[in-house]
C-alpha cells in the first residue's frame, strides 16, 4: 500500500493501483460495512425502510435531536422527522444512509437541492433514477478529481414517480447504483441478503414488506427486542384518495407499536399514547399541499 | 339631398364665437345642417385628439378614455334582418356601464347599431333620424336604406382624419326588401348580407359565420344573433352584460328582448354539458350492443 | 400573420398550423410545417418572429431530446411545458428574447390523458381544453366555445377544427393552408383536413400517415 | 399590470384570514383561460396571491416555492406569514431593476408559540419591487384595485367570524370584478382558520 | 515504490510511462467483456452482462447506451465513469445538431469521446476515465458500418472487429482469427456470439446483443434468439469436434497403420480452446466476487 503512504498532495487522493483498483473508493466502502444497517423492502403497495441507529451514549438527549419523539411525521411534516438514518430527500424520496454522518448530512443537503431544482425547472417532482443519478455522477466526480476523497456513505433510496412507479435503489462511494427489490446495506449486509433472497416473494403485500423488513432486521442486528431507540422506520405509500407519493417516517411510538405486533419487540411501553395523536394525521388531509405549491 | 350636401361644409378650424351665439339652442344651422363643429385650436386637431384621447387608436396612455369596446352584428336572411348588440361600455378597463342602448331606433323602419365613440355615434344616428324625417317629409315617401346610409356616410367623410369613431350598421326594410349597410368613420360603406362590428366582432363572426345560412327560420336566426353576441360577450373583455336583439321585418323593425349574457352563457354550458353526458350515454349503450 | 389551433379530446390531441412563411406582404413559401414533434407524444406548433422561430423550435427539441436519451424516458407534457415556459420567461428578460408564439400539445402515456398548453412569448402559460393563437384566437375561439364539448372523440374534434380552419379562411384577407397533426396513444400523426373523413385516412394510412418521430425511442429492448 | 389582467383580495377576520382571486387569464382584451389561479399555498395557514403579469405569476411562484422549500428543509419548520413577507419582498427587490409586473397580498395565520401565545391574523402587501404595507383590515391589488377597494370599503367589518367573512370577502371580489373589463371569469376564496382551510370556487359573471 | 512519478498524473517515468494511464487500462481489464463486429451491412455490439442478482432490478444495469439516434455505445471498466463519460458525449451529441443541423458522424463523435479521455490524463488533479469504449453507429447518408474503440489514454482506432474488458486479448486473438471479410448480419450476429463465448461460460444468459442495422435502427436480440444461435454454436463445435475426433482417429489409425508416430493434431486452436477458461475463469472468480459484493466495485 505505497499510496497510503505517500505523501498527500492534493491532486493524488484518488488514483488507481497498479492492478486498476482505486483504493481510496475500496476503503470508503469498507467504511460502510461498519455503519448501522439499512435494509428495504419493496411490495406493489409500497416500500419499507429500516435503519439500525447506534446509540453513542445514555446521556445523549434525543428529545429534540433528530430521532427523539420530535421525529417522524407523514407527508410534508416528515421534512423535519427525519432522524440521523432516514431523511425526506424530495416529496416522492426517503433515503436510508449508512456511513460517515457528515458526509452523509452533505449528500442529503445536495440531493434535496437537486430535487427542488429539478421541481423548479420542470414543475414536477424528480424522478427516482434521476434523483439517484444526480447523487451519484457527483459520488463519481469526488473518485476522479484531485483535492477530493469519496464520500464514506452508502444509500439506499425508495420513492415513487409516475413512470416507474414504486422503485428502490442503492449507491455506493463509487458513485455506482443499481436498482432492487430488496436490498441492504451497511454491516451485515451480506447475511441480510441472503435472509431477504430467502424470504421475499413477488406478490408482497405493503404489510408483508414492513413486517420482512423488521424480521430481518431483527436477526441481523443480533437483538431479540427491537425498540424505537435502535431502530429508525419509514414507508413510501401512496395517499389513499390523490394517489400522490406518501412518504412517512414513523414516530418513535408507531414504531413500538409495529414491532409488537409483529413481536419483535417494542420497548418504552409507557410512553404510548404520548406521541400517538399527532402520529401524523394531521399529513393525511392536505399533507403535501405544501411542498406542491 | 343637395340641400344636405349644402349645408354639410367641412368644418371650419376656427370658428367665432360671437357668431355662435347669434343662433338658437342647439348647433343646427338655420337651414337644419349641422354647423362647424368645435375643433381644439391647434395645428393639427388630429394628433392632438389621439395625444389625449383614444379615440383614434386604443393609445392606453391617453388620459381620457372614450366609451368603446362593443359587439354588434345584424345579417339579412329570408325572415328580414337580425340586429343584436351588447350592453358594455367601458373606459380603460371599468366598466362604466352594463346597460348602454347599442341599436338607435332611427325611425320605425329604421335601425342604426353603434360601436365605437358612443357619443359619435349616438349624436349622428339621431342626426340621421332627423334628415330620415325631413326626406319623407319633402318625398311623401320612406327614405330607402341606401340613401340614409349614404348620408351618414357622407357626413362622416367630411371629418375624417378628425378622429371620429363609428361602426355602424344601417338596417330597415324598404321597396327592395331588407337592406344592410355598414357604414364606420373611414367612410366606408358597404352593403351586404352579414355584418359584425366592434372589438368583440370576430368572437361573433366565429359562431355566425359556421351558423349562417339565408334560409333560416326566425326562431334559428334569432337564436344565432343571440349565441353570436353570447359567444363574443364571453370571450371579449370590453363587451358583455346583456344583449339586446331586434328584428327588422317588412311592417317595421320590433324588439325582441334583453339577455343577460352571463345567465345565457351558463344556459349554454349547461346545455352543452347535458348534450356530452347524452352523446357520451348514446356511444357507451352503441358499444353495448355492439 | 400567422394562425395556429390546438384542441383535445377523450383520448387524443389535435394541433393545427398554418403553412405560410415570408416576409412583409411576401409570402415566400406556403408549405412550410409549424408543428414540430418533440417526442414519441409530444408536438408543438410555434409561430412569431421569423428566425425566432425555427431557433427556438430547434432549441427546445434538442433539449427535450437530449433529456430523453439521457434519462431513458421522454420528458411528460406538464414537465416539457413546465420548461419551455421557463426558456421563454428567463429569455424574456434577457439581452435577446425569443419572440415565439406557441402551443404545446401532448399524450401522457402514464395516465392516458391528453393535454394542451398554450404559451405565448412571455412565457404565459395556459392549461386550456382548446385554444388559438393569431388571427385563430380572435376568429375562432368562439366557434370553438361553441361546438366543443367535454370527451368530444376524434371525428368531432376533426370537425370543429374543419369549422376554424374554414372560419379563418372565410375572414381573413390572407389565404391560409393548414398543417395538421393528432395525438393519440399510439404516437403522432397526419392528418389531411381536405379529406372527407380524416380519420378513416389517417387510419388506413396507418404507418405512413406516422409522423416521423425525429425521436424514436431509443432503449427498447436494449437495457434489461 | 393590465396585460393579463387579474385581481387578488385578502382580508381579516376573527382568527381567521380570507384570500381571494378570480380565475380569467386574458391577452388584453381576449379571453384565453378561466382556470388561472392567482392565489398559492405556502402551507395550510400562509397563503399568496399574485395578481399581475402572467408569465411572472409562474416564474415568482416557482421561485418561491423552491426558496420556502429549502426553508423548511434547513430550518425544520415552516415559515411565517411575516417571514414568508420578507422573503418575498426581498425576492422582488433582487429584480428592482428589472421587476416582475406583480402586486403580491399574503394572508396567514401563525401558529401560537409559548413567546406569542395570541398572534394576530396576518395580510401583507406590496408592490412591484417589494415595498410592503401590511393593513390591518384588507388588501386589495390587481385591474380591479379601484373597485376593490370601494368595495372593501363598504363592506368589511372588524372580528368575522369565518363564514361571515366567506360571504364578505366573495361579495366585495364579485361585485368589484363586475365592474372590471379585465378580471371576472370565475374566482375562487380561501378562508384560513387554525384547524382547516375553507376553499370555494364562486359562480361568477361569465362575459 | 515511493517514488511519487507513478502518484502524479500527468508525469513521466523516466522510462517513459504515464502509470496511472496503464493502471486505468487494467481497470478496464477488470470490466466484463464487450465486442464489435462490422459486417458488410451491419454492425453488431455484444456485451458480457453480468447476471443480476435474484432481487436486483434488471432495468438498471446498462452497459450498452445510445448516444443519439445513430450512435451506440458499449463499454468495460469502472460503470459510474462510463455513465459519465456517456452524459457527456450525449450532450455533445445534442449540442451537435443544435449548431449545425446535421447529426455527428461515428468518427467525429468518437473523437469527441478520446479527446475527453485524453483531457484526463493531462489535467492536473484528476484521473484518467477507468474505461475503454466501443462506438458503433452508421454516418447519416451513408450505408457503411462503422466500429471505433477508444482507451482510457485518449487513442482511437477503427476497427473491423474489436473487444475490450475481462480476456479481450483471447476475444481479438479470437477475433483475428476468424474474421472473414464479407460477413452477412446472420453470420455477423453469430461471430460475435462465438467470440464472446470464449471468455463467456455461462452462456446465452450472461450475453447482450445489440444490432445495428443501418442509420438509426438499432435492436436488441432477444433472450431466446441468443439461446438459437448459442445452440447452433455449440451443435456447430460438436460437430466440428466430431470431424476432428474422427480425423484424429483416422489419422491416429492411419498412423498406427502406417506405423509412425510424429504428426500433432493440427488443431492448435483446440489447445487454445481449452486454455482460454484458465486464463478467464481467473478474472471470472474477481468479477464474481465484486458481483456478490452488491455493487461491488461498480466495475462492468
Amino acid at each position: 500500500m505505497a499510496y497510503q503512504k505517500a505523501r498527500r498532495y492534493d491532486s493524488r487522493t484518488t488514483i488507481f493501483s497498479p492492478e486498476g483498483r482505486l483504493y481510496q473508493v475500496e476503503y470508503a466502502m469498507e467504511a460502510i460495512s461498519h455503519a448501522g444497517t439499512v435494509l428495504a423492502v419493496m411490495s406493489k403497495e409500497g416500500i419499507a425502510m429500516a435503519a439500525e441507529k447506534k446509540v453513542t451514549g445514555k446521556l445523549l438527549d434525543l428529545s429534540l435531536a433528530p430521532g427523539g419523539e420530535g421525529m417522524g411525521g407523514v407527508g410534508t411534516e416528515a421534512w423535519g422527522g427525519g432522524g440521523e438514518k432516514i431523511f425526506l430527500l424530495n416529496n416522492n424520496i426517503l433515503a436510508g444512509l449508512a456511513g460517515i454522518t457528515s458526509d452523509a448530512n452533505s449528500l442529503v443537503n445536495f440531493a434535496r437541492n437537486s430535487a427542488q431544482r429539478h421541481l423548479f425547472t420542470y414543475d414536477e417532482d424528480i424522478p427516482v433514477e434521476m434523483l439517484v443519478q444526480r447523487l451519484c455522477d457527483m459520488k463519481q466526480g469526488y473518485t476522479q478529481f484531485g483535492g477530493l476523497r469519496p464520500f464514506g456513505v452508502a444509500l439506499l433510496y425508495m420513492g415513487w414517480d409516475p413512470l416507474h412507479g414504486f422503485q428502490l435503489y442503492q449507491s455506493d462511494p463509487s458513485g455506482n447504483y443499481s436498482g432492487w427489490k430488496a436490498t441492504c446495506i451497511g454491516s451485515n449486509h451480506s447475511a441480510a441478503t441472503s435472509l431477504l433472497k430467502q424470504d421475499y416473494k413477488d406478490d408482497l403485500s405493503l404489510e408483508d414488506a414492513r413486517q420482512l423488513c423488521l424480521k430481518v432486521m431483527s436477526k441481523t442486528m443480533d437483538s431479540t427486542k427491537l425498540g424505537s431507540e435502535k431502530l429508525e422506520f419509514a414507508t413510501m405509500t401512496l395517499h389513499p384518495t390523490t394517489r400522490q407519493p406518501l412518504a412517512k417516517i414513523y414516530r418513535p411510538s408507531e414504531l413500538d407499536e409495529l414491532l409488537r405486533k409483529y413481536e419483535l419487540g417494542g420497548t418504552k411501553d409507557d410512553q404510548i399514547g404520548a406521541g400517538e395523536g399527532s402520529g401524523g394525521g394531521g399529513g393525511q388531509e392536505g399533507g403535501n399541499i405544501s411542498l406542491s405549491t | 339631398m343637395n340641400a344636405v350636401l349644402q349645408s354639410l361644409q367641412p368644418p371650419a378650424r376656427h370658428t367665432n364665437e360671437d357668431e355662435e351665439d347669434a343662433w338658437g339652442y342647439g348647433n343646427l344651422d338655420q337651414r337644419g345642417g349641422v354647423r362647424g363643429m368645435m375643433v381644439p385650436r391647434v395645428p393639427d386637431p388630429a394628433a392632438f385628439l389621439n395625444l389625449h384621447t383614444d379615440s383614434i387608436s386604443s393609445n392606453p396612455a391617453a388620459k381620457i378614455k372614450l366609451a368603446h369596446g362593443t359587439t354588434t352584428l345584424a345579417f339579412r336572411f329570408k325572415g328580414g334582418i337580425i340586429v343584436a348588440v351588447d350592453s358594455r361600455a367601458t373606459a380603460g378597463s371599468y366598466i362604466a356601464s352594463g346597460t348602454v342602448k347599442k341599436v338607435i331606433e332611427i325611425n320605425p323602419y329604421l335601425l342604426g347599431t353603434m360601436a365605437g365613440g358612443a357619443a359619435d355615434c349616438q349624436y349622428w344616428e339621431t342626426y340621421l333620424g332627423m334628415q330620415c324625417r325631413l326626406h319623407e317629409l319633402r318625398n311623401k315617401e320612406r327614405i330607402s336604406v341606401a340613401a340614409a346610409s349614404k348620408i351618414l356616410s357622407n357626413i362622416v367623410y367630411q371629418y375624417k382624419g378628425m378622429g371620429l369613431s363609428m361602426g355602424t350598421m344601417i338596417c330597415g326594410w324598404d321597396k327592395t326588401g331588407p337592406a344592410l349597410f355598414y357604414v364606420d368613420s373611414d367612410g366606408s360603406r358597404l352593403k351586404g348580407d352579414l355584418f359584425s362590428v366592434g372589438s368583440g366582432s370576430t368572437f361573433a363572426y366565429g359562431v355566425l359565420d359556421q351558423g349562417y345560412s339565408y334560409d333560416l327560420s326566425d326562431e334559428e336566426a334569432q337564436e344565432l344573433g343571440r349565441r353570436s353576441i353570447i359567444a363574443a360577450g364571453h370571450r371579449d373583455a370590453f363587451s358583455g352584460n346583456t344583449c339586446n336583439l331586434f328584428h327588422v321585418r317588412e311592417n317595421g323593425w320590433e324588439f325582441i328582448a334583453n339577455y343577460d349574457v352571463n345567465e345565457l352563457w351558463y344556459e349554454y354550458e349547461a346545455k352543452k354539458k347535458a348534450g356530452a353526458s347524452q352523446a357520451q350515454a348514446q356511444k357507451d349503450e352503441g358499444m353495448a350492443v355492439e | 400573420m400567422e394562425c395556429s389551433f390546438g384542441l383535445t379530446g377523450k383520448d387524443f390531441v389535435l394541433l393545427a398550423a398554418d403553412t405560410s412563411a415570408g416576409r412583409s406582404i411576401i409570402q415566400m413559401k406556403d408549405d412550410e410545417n409549424k408543428i414540430k414533434a418533440l417526442g414519441p407524444h409530444i408536438a408543438m406548433a410555434y409561430g412569431g418572429e421569423a428566425g425566432d422561430t425555427n431557433n427556438f423550435a430547434d432549441f427546445v427539441d434538442r433539449n427535450l431530446r437530449l433529456y430523453q436519451i439521457r434519462n431513458h424516458t421522454p420528458l411528460l407534457p406538464a414537465a416539457a411545458s413546465a420548461w419551455i415556459r421557463r426558456s421563454l420567461a428567463e429569455s424574456l428578460r434577457s439581452r435577446h428574447p425569443y419572440s415565439v408564439n406557441l402551443m404545446l400539445a401532448g399524450f401522457d402515456i402514464t395516465d392516458s390523458t391528453s393535454h394542451l398548453y398554450w404559451i405565448d412569448y412571455l412565457g404565459t402559460k395556459a392549461i386550456v381544453p382548446y385554444a388559438a393563437h393569431g388571427l385563430g384566437q380572435y376568429l375562432a375561439l368562439s366557434t370553438m366555445d361553441k361546438w366543443w364539448t367535454e370527451g368530444v372523440d376524434k371525428r368531432e374534434g376533426i370537425e370543429i377544427l374543419k369549422k376554424c380552419v374554414d372560419e379563418v379562411g372565410k375572414r381573413s384577407t390572407l389565404k391560409f393552408k393548414f398543417n395538421c397533426i393528432l395525438i393519440d396513444a399510439s404516437g403522432i400523426h397526419h392528418i389531411n383536413l381536405d379529406s372527407s373523413d380524416p380519420i378513416a385516412e389517417m387510419e388506413q394510412a396507418g404507418k405512413a400517415a406516422e409522423v416521423i418521430n425525429p425521436n424514436p425511442p431509443l432503449d427498447v429492448g436494449i437495457t434489461a | 399590470m393590465e396585460y393579463n389582467g387579474g385581481s387578488v383580495v385578502a382580508m381579516i377576520g376573527k382568527d381567521c384570514v380570507a384570500i381571494a382571486s378570480d380565475l380569467r387569464l386574458g391577452q388584453q382584451s381576449v379571453g384565453v383561460a378561466m382556470n388561472f389561479e392567482k392565489v398559492f399555498p405556502v402551507n395550510d395557514k400562509l397563503y399568496y396571491g399574485l395578481p399581475g403579469l402572467a408569465t411572472d405569476v409562474y416564474t415568482l411562484r416557482e421561485q418561491l416555492r423552491f426558496r420556502v422549500n429549502m426553508y423548511r428543509m434547513k430550518e425544520e419548520r415552516e415559515i411565517t406569514p411575516k417571514t414568508f413577507t420578507h422573503l418575498l419582498s426581498s425576492t422582488l427587490y433582487e429584480k428592482r431593476f428589472g421587476p416582475y409586473f406583480l402586486e403580491p397580498v399574503v394572508a396567514g395565520l401563525t401558529t401560537p408559540t409559548e413567546l406569542e401565545p395570541k398572534p394576530k391574523p396576518f395580510i401583507s402587501t406590496m408592490d412591484t419591487i417589494g415595498c410592503i404595507t401590511t393593513p390591518k383590515d384588507f388588501a386589495v391589488a390587481g385591474t380591479a384595485q379601484d373597485k376593490l377597494y370601494g368595495m372593501a370599503e363598504g363592506l368589511w367589518e372588524p372580528d368575522l367570524e369565518p363564514e361571515d367573512l366567506f360571504e364578505t370577502i366573495s361579495q366585495t371580489l364579485l361585485n368589484a370584478v363586475d365592474r372590471d373589463a379585465l378580471s371576472g371569469w370565475g374566482a375562487i376564496v380561501h378562508v384560513i382558520t387554525h384547524d382547516k382551510v375553507i376553499t370555494r370556487q364562486l359562480r361568477s359573471r361569465m362575459d | 515504490m515511493s517514488r511519487s512519478y507513478d502518484r502524479a498524473l500527468t508525469v513521466f517515468s523516466p522510462d517513459g510511462h504515464l502509470f496511472q494511464v496503464e493502471y486505468a487500462l487494467e481497470a478496464v481489464k477488470r470490466g466484463t467483456c464487450a465486442v464489435g463486429v462490422r459486417g458488410n451491412s451491419v454492425v453488431v455490439l455484444g456485451v458480457e452482462k453480468k447476471s443480476a442478482l435474484q432481487l436486483q432490478d434488471p432495468r438498471t444495469v446498462r452497459k450498452v447506451a445510445m448516444l443519439d439516434d445513430h450512435v451506440c455505445i458499449a463499454f468495460a471498466g469502472l460503470t459510474a465513469d462510463g455513465r459519465i463519460l456517456i452524459d457527456k458525449a450525449r450532450v455533445e451529441c445534442q449540442s451537435h445538431r443544435l449548431t449545425v443541423e446535421d447529426p455527428v458522424s461515428i468518427e467525429y463523435i468518437t473523437k469527441h469521446i478520446a479527446g475527453i479521455q485524453q483531457k484526463y490524463t493531462q489535467s492536473g488533479g484528476v484521473r484518467p476515465f477507468g474505461i475503454s469504449t466501443l462506438i458503433v453507429g452508421f454516418d447519416p447518408n451513408d450505408k457503411i458500418p462503422r466500429l471505433y474503440m477508444t482507451e482510457p489514454s485518449g487513442i482511437y482506432s477503427a476497427w473491423k472487429a474489436c473487444a475490450v474488458g475481462r480476456s479481450s486479448k483471447t476475444v481479438r486473438e479470437f477475433l483475428e482469427k476468424n474474421y472473414p471479410e464479407d460477413l452477412s448480419r446472420d453470420d455477423t450476429i453469430k461471430l460475435t456470439i462465438k467470440s464472446l463465448l470464449e471468455v463467456v461460460q455461462t452462456g446465452a444468459k450472461n450475453i447482450e446483443i445489440s444490432v445495428m442495422e443501418r442509420y438509426g435502427v438499432v435492436t436488441a436480440l432477444e433472450q431466446s434468439e441468443i439461446e438459437k444461435i448459442v445452440a447452433q454454436i455449440e451443435s456447430e463445435k460438436e460437430a466440428d469436434a466430431e470431424k476432428k475426433r474422427q480425423r484424429v482417429a483416422q489419422t491416429q489409425a492411419g498412423q498406427a497403420s502406417m506405423a509412425m508416430g510424429s504428426a500433432l493434431p493440427p488443431s492448435a486452436a483446440a489447445g487454445n480452446e481449452t486454455e482460454t477458461p484458465a486464463s478467464g475463469g481467473e478474472a471470472a472468480g474477481t468479477a464474481a466476487g465484486t458481483a456478490g459484493d452488491a455493487t461491488g466495485s461498480g466495475i462492468q
